[in-house]
């Protein structure tokens, strides 16, 4: 069902446990499944992202999208870990079945949501960040066409 | 290849190699229509009649009220439509359970968009049915009480003589969904009241594809699937002769080893779950403790996630299966467990592990140490679990 | 033991023993439910989806336009059932043929009990579908036409493309029975404009038990029978992998060798034809003599009957069918006999002889053989005879 990839993640999971006295913690929820994610940024004064953990309460995709998001944001600036969508994790996974679509969701999302703490905790705003929802409706998988 | 210890056989079981024997002449050697009158046709009739034989002989019914569908989920469909079909004029009203499986509750809302109006009575914290609030849901307009003899995911066995009694008590048809049940607990029409048996082959080691619908004498539904003449003319369709030999093996050798068979799959079960809900803390078990299906364990193991937990296990070789809405195409936690009163977090970290007559003892203590090692796992990556931990902490 | 000539191939066949093969190990290796996460279930997944893939691959259709049944019967009722139930805003009225298959026919009389009004329309001679009456039945109100590939009885292939787009030019959908014609015919559901399509796999050497609905995407029918999320959320019930699998080869093996073994069959066939008008006097033939089922012969014998004929038959060890009422449970001759035309006690003596790629020159002679002796010693027997003999002397 899951591609070597995510499998890879699943049993290997990258970045995962807390970081103390982090720079930013993002908290988000999948009202579709009910899955959890949160997510650790440590980020230095040149705004570079030093260090990246997180934690998962979720399935084999959610564990596997989580992981690489980590990956794809340590050591990239805010901006440039903005870029990091559920796309480009589903695509550096070599894709997910159409029905776990939406757990990559998880992993945009609180990334977003750990920025955003960042950005409160340090009273700045940053560019193109919008305030993340804690429970994330969107990233409906093509569902069986209702006949 | 890696030990596989299939503990899923609620899902499907291994077709009993003797079934497959007794299945194979009839592929390439007696493959004549049971319907045509030359000899070839008449060694597959009377194989057919022999599984039928055996299949009534088991269930105390007479031969002619057994007939073969496609499996479980037809013979519901059967019983539900074509029951509301043919009692349309006495009434519209059907009561059924909320943990019934799907093949009964996508059925009932069928029938509720085409007229019929359906109870789902509650069940307890065990997945007991309410008796007293089945009663009470009777109307006068009620047709069919259709209650399963044994739930899929949590094992609870329902009190079914006395739904038949309720049911025939105020002259109303009584059908049971005992896919799991047929096979693993002794079944008598007669004494339990049961006026319609859905049944399926591969869940006692006989084949796929194939079930019956036991409907009593007097009944009058008619068809579901129209067409030719077989069955007595109620189920259109070239029999399927090596999966009625098959699943009538398969039916004798269940009620032959029953007695034996079960009685050491309990003893295996119950050490599974005394030793689960011992050594891993912040766990539950599901379902009724004593009147449970004999190879029926079902967990809830809190802050963590029932599909993650399914794959470790297949890594280390061990199949099982889970009520999280994350392994099922629904994304809603299984409707069993939250009927039950679990939380939706709670339902998404539930396990279900299934023996079979092939379990051992050491696989059953591999398969606990296995979960021990993974909810551990499990836990460190939860976030629900660090906040459940810190929290402890501030106490 | 006595060597059997089996000669009724359109009731069912015998399954190939490499269908049987590849089938085996998923009864007692890949026994996993196919909707489970774990690798035995990712097995039976695989092989289900190759099945998949080469069936639309003969169809010209897509993979997931296939859905798994449990045969020929279920695929037209629900093809007509849900197609009735989705549409029935539009309308209410279905056009099909008087000489469908009674999983077609029955289907519409309890369609039209329920609601829906049905044109029956009539054959020609050779059971060839009137086209303009055809075109003439449609109404604003027609939301389905089914009429069936080829004939079971006669054999007679329809006009499939033609009314295809007769039912695409007035915007309504399409079903074909094509339970005789998948695997001996070639067929393209795009080129014929096919919205629907049912086929069987024990009429092609695979497995009984198993079938397809082809459903083209955007047809907007739902499940027939609800339950489980298999078959994209369209057909519930465990999967029968074993049958899948079978019905896989046994297509694949049917498309692949389908040019050779339908050339010899139709050599076989017309030696047949030629040699039993010739010889056996007062004989007629039944069926389109070119437009037909490459395996099919259908004969009536002047002032016999069928079940004696088929019971001297299978006394030397030849397997045929009748349209005989003696034969059927309905005591009816064949519809389809009567709809083309022939009178009662004509329909009475008919034979159906449908050959395989297991039959040789030796058998058919043998049979044609035997059929003279046969019918030689019924019409002495035959009162009929006997006033159509002294009638002939008198002029
Ligand atoms: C034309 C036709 N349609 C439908 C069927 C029904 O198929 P099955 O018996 O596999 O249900 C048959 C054969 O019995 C047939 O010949
Ligand atoms: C209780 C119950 N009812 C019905 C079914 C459906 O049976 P089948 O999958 O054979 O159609 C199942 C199993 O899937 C079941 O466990
Ligand atoms: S995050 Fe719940 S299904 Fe994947
Ligand atoms: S005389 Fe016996 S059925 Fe025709």
């Amino acid at each position: 069902m899951y591609s070597e990839k995510v499998m890879d993640h699943f049993q290997h999971p990258r970045n995962m446990g807390e970081i103390e006295d982090a720079s930013g913690v993002g908290t988000v929820g999948n009202a579709k499944c009910g899955d959890i994610m949160r997510m650790y940024l440590d980020i230095d004064d040149d705004g570079i992202i030093q260090d990246v953990k997180f934690k998962t309460f979720g399935c084999g995709a959610a564990v596997a999208t989580s992981s690489m998001a980590t990956e794809l944001v340590k050591g990239k600036n805010i901006q440039e870990a903005l870029q990091v969508t559920n796309k480009a994790v589903m695509e550096a996974l070599d894709g997910l079945p159409p029905v776990k679509v939406h757990c990559s969701l998880l992993a945009e999302e609180a990334i977003h949501a750990a920025l955003w703490d960042y950005a409160e905790k340090h009273g700045i705003k940053i560019e193109g960040l919008k305030k993340p929802k804690s429970d994330i409706h969107e990233g409906e998988e093509d569902e069986e066409e209702e006949y | 290849m890696k030990k596989v210890i299939y503990l899923d056989n609620a899902a499907t079981t291994r077709t009993a190699p003797e079934v497959v024997d007794a299945m194979l002449p009839y592929f390439t050697e007696y493959y004549g229509n049971a319907s045509t009158i030359y000899e070839l046709g008449g060694s597959s009739k009377k194989a057919m009649n022999e599984a039928r034989e055996t299949i009534a002989g088991i269930l105390g019914a007479q031969e002619n009220e057994i007939y073969f569908t496609a499996g479980g989920s037809e013979s519901d469909n059967w019983a539900l439509k074509a029951t509301a079909e043919a009692y349309r004029a006495k009434g519209n009203h059907i009561i059924t359970s909320k943990i019934e499986h799907h093949a009964v509750l996508h059925t009932c809302e069928y029938l509720e968009k085409n007229g019929f109006e359906v109870t789902y009575v509650d069940v307890d914290e065990n997945g007991k049915i309410k008796l007293g609030e089945l009663e009470k849901a009777i109307r006068p307009t009620t047709i069919l009480i259709s209650v399963m003899f044994a739930n899929n995911e949590i094992g609870t066995i329902q009190p079914i003589r006395e739904i038949g009694e309720i049911a025939h008590k105020h002259g109303i048809l009584f059908h049971t969904d005992a896919v799991q049940a047929f096979g693993q607990l002794p079944i008598n029409v007669d004494e339990y009241h049961i006026d319609m048996l859905s049944a399926s082959g591969h869940k006692l080691n006989g084949p796929k594809g194939i079930g019956f619908l036991y409907i009593r004498k007097g009944v009058k539904i008619r068809s579901f699937i129209h067409g030719g003449a077989q069955e007595r003319k109620r189920r259109a369709g070239t029999e399927n002769i090596p999966g009625i030999v098959g699943f009538g093996v398969a039916a004798k050798r269940a009620a032959e080893t029953m007695q034996e068979r079960t009685a050491k799959e309990i003893a295996l079960r119950d050490h599974l779950i005394d030793r689960v809900l011992k050594e891993v803390p912040y766990t539950r078990l599901n379902g009724d403790r004593t009147d449970r299906l004999p190879n029926n364990a079902n967990f809830s193991f809190q802050f963590i996630e029932g599909e993650s937990m399914l794959i470790m296990l297949d890594m280390e070789g061990i199949c099982g299966s889970s009520g999280s809405a994350c392994t099922s195409g629904s994304l809603d936690p299984s409707h069993v467990l939250l009927a039950i009163g679990l939380p939706h977090e709670i339902a998404h970290g539930s396990l279900r592990l299934t023996l079979s007559e092939e379990t051992t003892l050491e696989d059953i203590d591999f398969v606990v140490d296995t979960i021990k090692g993974i909810v551990g796992r499990l836990r460190d990556m939860s976030p629900l679990y660090e906040d459940f931990v810190k929290k402890q902490a501030a106490k």
